[in-house]
């Protein structure tokens, strides 16, 4: 690691507070200028378990949550044993030490950072999360950043009970004045800066981008990595004028939020692989119709219910193949947390200008990920452009016909017909998933003709001929004439972006072409870039490969590497480097990543497990793998 | 019903209602008679055709919006009641009336029909219940009497019928009624009655399917049905309405079941996004400070 | 036209008993040894619209509809102005001349033969069908056939009413005999033969090879072009006591059919596109819970309810991305009418071996078609190998477990782990669509683990890595050094084998590929076959190109043309002549095909549509296009 | 209950049925009382763990079977009594248990659950309605208070509660009951009844979710419930077992509303196809006759 970052790792059971300790310490840090990227690896479980959050701080902000940490916050023994043996020389590990103490001896030049909590924070007995504060406190002193950033952060979050503000800050002061005065500072020191930064989930991105792009409709039926997409929009329905409904399930979300589209308003909907299954069938619809939606699936470990709180990019096939028959639609992924605000700027555009569903592809890093944005990011918003949409007016104003006989669904050349949405007065027409003429009446009955059913279909995939125009190119960066080119799409950008940063630095010259459009998809751009490689390596976070099939599918080019992973965890810039040398030296050509730090040794309580060793104690444990 | 536009300029007729596409339904199909009576009901209401949406899913019956003047939609088969909803939440001032058959609402749509009851959503919703799926050309729908043979029950259908009326009051529903195409009449009033009804209003119409369905013909339901406002039923008494929801055999009732004499508010009155004009009314996007206000909420 | 063939058109509108009279005709020359292949393109009414079926009769059975009727029986005035101007010399036109006459001269060479049905069916006036059985009759006898064979169909098919098969007899006879005395026979003269012919639909065997192969369940919603299905299995269900249940919608469908391949019994389930839009999910169910379940997807032209009565092969997108994630499944479309037997009797012993599902892609051409099958392709059945499936024993007997604890779920090398079913004594376990260990319990709570995941995804993966042994070969024949190379899957295989003979007499020498199974793929032979290519064509019914791109996927082969029809109508011979011949010419590199017969001319009564000129009559109207 | 085997060697106790794999619930969560009760309930009817089928959709009551020793599947989130439907028809000799909870039974998956119960399938429906989405951490169900703050209504529901018991009412289901994860003695009964019933049996059962609702929590249960049988109930009234349903006040009615005095056949004892030997057992394929005769019908 040579940038000037720190990666803290936080880990507990579920509802020791693990992740509102990783939020205060991010919160805390940014405050103070520092640029956050963290990541929590959790499970389905509200109670137990271990959570395992890792937290990546930089003046220079960091783009993914590295692969091996500085300094450890473990919140109950299981952790402390899990991960002290991950710290490196340098490392420090914090803990309470009226709770818990280490199994085994810390790797060498690692600093054992043992917190009194019940002496410092003395309300711990009935209150045991302040152990949390503490150790957030004492953190923040061994990084080498001011107390102040702390203390605004809890005041702000306990802004309705001040009581609570003073004992926090009080336990937070006193841990960080203890490792003042009985630690060693962390080796690298971070150094407050004025640059401002929102921290913010992708999530809360996709949301609040689309409360700025006019959605005033947003349905949902809970699932996870999807439903805090539907927490921010609940909390901010009233304050935001947006009709904001929990329902049935995710077929009545869809089939809503297509209605209200229809009825004239921006509409939005999400949810992850599952729920997506059960809307497949309308935005089929959507497509026919010409009905603008946008429709969000945040792609978590599969197959069906799969491992629900794990990354994944696994759908590609799935959101490709939504729906039977061919209809236009415009497929696009995300490739970190600050561009979910530009995909959701443009993804409204695009529906309402080519009348057609617009598919999201995040998926749990993006959604669940943490990460500081620069708020100038959030200024960027696109004009909102209707497209040719007709709607009523407030007055009842009859829109111009220029006397024609309004024809909802008129062959223009482009494919585009103007659309009026019920209110208008003297655009009556009839929407239908069946086919149907220019005019709305279907074709599908006594009527049925092959050239009306042709011309219909043609113009819809007309339309699909201009998308490419508004669309940004594909990510590409690093020398042109590279060995490797490695090649992604969606959240694994930040990723390669380091690690093609590492190769290079490490003597493999290496670019890095990002696919963000899936369909249309930038064919000639995209064979252009790749014609230069001389081996190109596509990294993906699936067991089959579905990006590199898409891309074989569309340009024809097979790669000559793959890096994967399906094991539920992201990847750290350290696989790709050793996936990258890993096919250079030709011991595969597809690697399968794995992550297999001894933290990630599982107990088994129930013992039936044809595999399971038992629980490994101490150093014994971290040395068996 | 508040109207979007100025008043129209002349008395509606059924004329207006009429699409310039035919129906296409067998002749003496049932569906006729709803179709023809919701005309009649909607130009005496004096709806704008372009304020009235009309939402169905996909069925013989679903049909009818393409034989209707006004906005229409033909959605997905039992999907209606979900679409409607999205747009009366986007423009709560356009009058929704859904229509469509016992297999699109009562079988595949089902969880949606009694959800949106519960909801309240404020729309008509009208049911061509021929108990049989015509489009499919007669299978078992589940208002099939037992016993009955179909294509798909050559047997004799195994399965007890579905109530939808006894479902409604379980759900909250506030205008319960039963009408019969086979008197249109009486029919134009139920509509007419629900429409108005300040939440969600179900009309289950028998419609005979002259093709496929042999035994619930015309003549049988002549035969059974008897008008509820004959009989002296009170439609606020939820428990005569029970009593009378669950009665199917020699004699079958048509007619208001139940009324709510206080009408829970609709969901466009409780949600505070939709008080004051209608969603796609109000101004677009949000403004400078309120942007920022919300990137402030995370720093 | 050079074979010993002849095709009929029979057309009238919805209820005027079009497919009756065809059934009936087709049953009696195929009782004659004559092989029939049926066509019958309807539209979405019960009443009213025009229904044009057409039936190709030879001794050497036709594999498809062909291009040109020699033929005609006009049951309404529509049918005969529409389609009399499609026959050619030679031809003749059958019609009730009480009802009806030519609305313009016949072309040159057609023989007119009025039929006066009153006079020769008196019933006609109340049951206004039997101007079909006197036509059918006179057909007959124009074809060279005897009467024998139509009167031992209508004895069998209304062999409970006596008096009806003596009226209807009579009316054939009368309308057998006239034709004799008035009419010129057809050129072409068909003659008996003693072959013994199956007349089936394509549902009709579906149904069937699934009940040959232990099929005990089967369960489904109406769709059509499947619902026929249903239609035969509960006809027989009691006879062959298979449990056939409708249910409230697609999604109780494949769940109740997945329960029951569950408790042990073979179990299907087929629909269409919408449908099977909402059983997307479940299948991924069974992939990850490794049940087996055999799903059909009967394709009709999309996108959505699009035109129900049609046929397409758009679906391949849909059926390969069904339900998220990476899950093994196996997908094979029927090339024909026979095929679907062996298709179901194999995908009934893959699901089983594989412990997966097996989706099988049909479409309405094949669906609904109605074709003579010689009786001993269903012989052809399968030994029913349940591979490593556990049952239960009628008398409670215990498996035999070598003391070993059981688990669902074995990490074996070939990646099946035998599978206990519900009621077997000593094997108890979860299945669950969460990730799990290999005894079945989750380890997506708080045992989630990369290790174990990994394992797990890699053993289904790894089921897949035998499947292609057990697969007939994809189907090539032609020249081997041909200079085009016809590629088609699915329902094209007919009009393609047709397409290659003329070819080939035309000069243009010209082999063809037929893919049956898309996944697993089979890469190699493909590979190799058209690897010695020297210009490819793909042939799909739809509009994107779906399997050009799934060859490419798959393959990295692009083809040097298309051709491609989405206008609800089958492909005939002669499109795939001409399209080849324009590829050929450098016209184009893709051509859509479009079935813009006169004939097809559409009424649009509504009037409103642009393009629409009103009702053109007669000879003006045939002409003008 | 016949069973598949032989008598099992010795009496069953709840340790029989017990997973290796320990309950992974929030402390307190009422699902733990409902898991107990039905060991106990099943240990005394003599139920052989492999005879036993329990199947659950998705939802922290859903994850039940992963604890319970028998046969399990954990199946989608709302398809638990589709998947449960089609294995008791393949093997009617299970007996089949459906777990889950209210937005797995009453949101997603409540079209099944009200077509099962008018199906009258054989099994026994347990709902662990703890009125909110447990496992998603803490949305709005189907079943939750109107007003009640949640993560997804922060401004409080809108809408009005769905009544599970009417609505089985009004669905021919023929047993009715409600019980309390609190009241396990009470619980333990309506489980061996409804186990027992030979038709659709629906057991609602209040269980606390006591980490994300905090207005219906155990002591909110024990101020509201009483028990039907202390008050002189009587559960072959069908009308008296209505007028319990939709009782929700300051007092709450649990025990059994309502069984069928003249229970309906179940589906499994009319479909010709499952008469004698479950399908699961039958002999495979068909006799080289009946092949021929299923090829003459098309010759
Ligand atoms: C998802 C899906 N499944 C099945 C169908 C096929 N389908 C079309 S209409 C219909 C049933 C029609 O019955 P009903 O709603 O009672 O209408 P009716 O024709 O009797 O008026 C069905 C099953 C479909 N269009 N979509
Ligand atoms: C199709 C689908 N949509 C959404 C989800 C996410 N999900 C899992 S459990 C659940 C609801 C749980 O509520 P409930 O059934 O009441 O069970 P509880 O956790 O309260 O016991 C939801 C929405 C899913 N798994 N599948
Ligand atoms: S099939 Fe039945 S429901 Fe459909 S149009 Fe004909 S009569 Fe009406
Ligand atoms: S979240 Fe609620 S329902 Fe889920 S285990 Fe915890 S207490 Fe029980
Ligand atoms: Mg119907
Ligand atoms: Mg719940």
């Amino acid at each position: 690691m040579d940038h000037a970052n720190l990666i803290v790792g936080i880990g507990g059971a579920a509802g020791d507070g693990v992740a509102s300790a990783g939020n205060t310490l991010a919160l805390a840090v940014a405050r103070q200028g520092q640029g956050v990227y963290a990541y929590n690896s959790y499970q389905s479980v509200i109670r137990g378990g271990h959570s395992w959050l890792r937290l990546r701080v930089s003046a220079q902000k960091p783009l993914n949550h590295g692969d091996q940490i500085d300094a450890l916050i473990a919140l109950n023994q299981d952790t402390l044993d899990r991960h002290l043996q991950e710290l490196g020389s340098g490392g420090v590990a914090l803990y309470n030490s009226a709770k818990i103490k280490p199994s085994y001896e810390p790797p060498q030049g690692v600093q054992l950072c043992p917190l009194p909590v019940p002496e410092l924070a003395p309300s711990s007995k009935e209150l045991p999360v302040m152990q949390n504060t503490v150790a957030v406190g004492a953190m923040l002193r061994l990084m080498g950043l001011d107390f102040a950033g702390l203390e605004s952060v809890i005041s702000t979050t306990f802004a309705k009970k001040p009581k609570v503000v003073a004992s926090n800050v009080a336990a937070a002061k006193a841990g960080f004045d203890y490792a003042g005065a009985h630690f060693q500072p962390l080796p690298r020191q971070l150094k407050p800066t004025s640059q401002k930064w929102a921290l913010v989930t992708g999530n809360e991105v996709l949301a609040m981008s689309a409360a700025m792009a006019d959605c005033k409709f947003y349905c949902a039926y809970p699932m996870s990595p999807a439903s805090a997409i539907l927490h921010w929009m609940a909390a901010h329905a009233k304050q935001l004028g947006i009709c904001v409904r929990q329902v049935e399930d995710e077929i009545s979300v869809i089939n809503m939020t297509i209605g209200a589209n229809h009825a004239g308003v921006r509409g939005m909907c999400a949810t992850s692989g599952g729920g997506f299954a059960l809307m497949t069938e309308a935005i089929g619809m959507a497509g026919i119709m010409e009905t603008p939606v946008v429709a969000i699936n945040v792609m978590r470990a599969g197959p069906s219910t799969g491992v629900p709180t794990k990354t994944e990019q696994g759908d590609l096939n799935q959101v490709f193949g939504a729906s039977q028959g061919d209809y236009p639609r415009i497929i696009v992924a995300p490739i970190s947390i600050p561009d979910c605000f530009a995909v959701i700027q443009d993804a409204f555009f695009l529906a309402d200008r080519y009348q057609c569903p617009v598919l999201v592809i995040s998926d749990l890093l993006i959604s669940e990920g943490n990460e500081t944005v620069d708020p100038a990011v959030f200024e960027h918003i696109r004009e909102i452009d209707r497209g040719e949409t007709i709607l009523p007016s407030a007055n009842g104003e009859l829109p111009a016909t220029n006397g024609e006989p309004y024809l909802r669904f008129k062959n223009t050349e482009s494919g585009i017909s103007p659309r009026a949405v019920p209110g208008v007065p003297g655009h009556l027409y009839v929407a239908a998933t069946d086919e149907h003429d220019e005019d709305g009446v279907l074709i599908s009955d006594i009527y049925t003709d092959p050239v009306r059913r042709k011309k219909m279909v043609d113009k819809r995939a007309r339309k699909m001929s201009t998308v490419l125009e508004h669309l940004p190119p594909p990510l590409f960066s690093g020398p042109a004439d590279a060995e490797v080119t490695l090649v992604g799409w969606g959240s694994t950008w930040g990723v390669l972006t380091e690690a093609v940063e590492r190769l290079n630095a490490a003597g493999i010259t290496t670019n890095h072409l990002h696919v963000r459009y899936l369909v249309p998809f930038q064919v000639r751009e995209v064979q252009k870039l790749l014609g230069r490689s001389r081996r190109i390596i596509i990294v993906e976070n699936n067991q089959s490969g579905q990006f590199a099939r898409h891309l074989r599918a569309e340009t024809g080019i097979a790669a000559n590497g793959h890096i994967r992973k399906y094991d539920g965890e992201p990847f750290e810039p350290k696989h790709i480097v050793a996936g990258v040398q890993d096919i250079l030296n030709g011991k595969a050509e597809i690697v399968n990543v794995l992550s297999t730090e001894p933290g990630w040794r599982t107990d088994h309580p129930s013992g039936t497990s044809a595999d399971w060793k038992g629980r490994l104690s101490g150093i014994a444990r971290a040395a068996t793998h | 019903m508040t109207t979007l536009t100025a008043a129209t300029p002349r008395k509606l007729e059924v004329k207006d209602f009429k699409a310039d596409v035919p129906p296409d339904w067998c002749p003496g199909c049932g569906d006729f008679g709803v179709l023809n009576v919701l005309q009649k009901a909607c130009a005496e209401l004096e709806i704008p055709p372009h304020e009235l949406l009309v939402v169905s899913g996909i069925g013989c019956s679903s049909n009818l919006p393409g034989f209707f003047r006004s906005y229409g939609v033909h959605s997905l088969h039992g999907r209606a009641l979900a679409f409607a909803t999205g747009a009366k939440l986007a423009n709560h001032r356009l009058t929704v009336i859904v229509t469509g058959g016992d297999g699109d609402g009562y079988g595949i749509g089902l969880n949606h029909f009694i959800q949106a009851m519960r909801r309240n959503i404020n729309l008509t919703y009208i049911v061509m219940n021929n108990e049989i799926y015509g489009l499919t050309t007669g299978q078992v729908s589940p208002t099939s009497e037992p016993g009955m043979v179909t294509k798909s029950t050559p047997m004799g259908n195994l399965e007890q019928m579905l109530n939808p009326l006894a479902l409604a009051l379980a759900s909250g529903c506030g205008y319960i009624a039963r009408g019969f195409s086979g008197d249109p009449k009486h029919l134009q009033k139920l509509y007419m009655d629900g429409i108005q009804y300040p939440g969600f209003a179900l009309i289950d119409v028998f419609s005979p399917c002259v093709t496929f369905n042999k035994q619930n013909t015309y003549h049988w339901f002549r035969d059974h049905v008897y008008r509820l406002e004959d009989k002296g039923h009170d439609p606020t008494n939820f428990h005569a309405a029970m009593d009378r929801a669950i009665e199917w055999g020699a004699k079958i009732p048509i007619g208001l079941f139940y009324r709510n004499p206080n009408p829970r508010p609709s969901l466009d009155k409780l949600d505070p996004a939709l008080q004051g004009e209608p969603l796609v009314l109000k101004p677009r996007g949000l403004t400078a400070e309120q942007r920022r206000a919300l990137v402030e909420e995370f720093m």
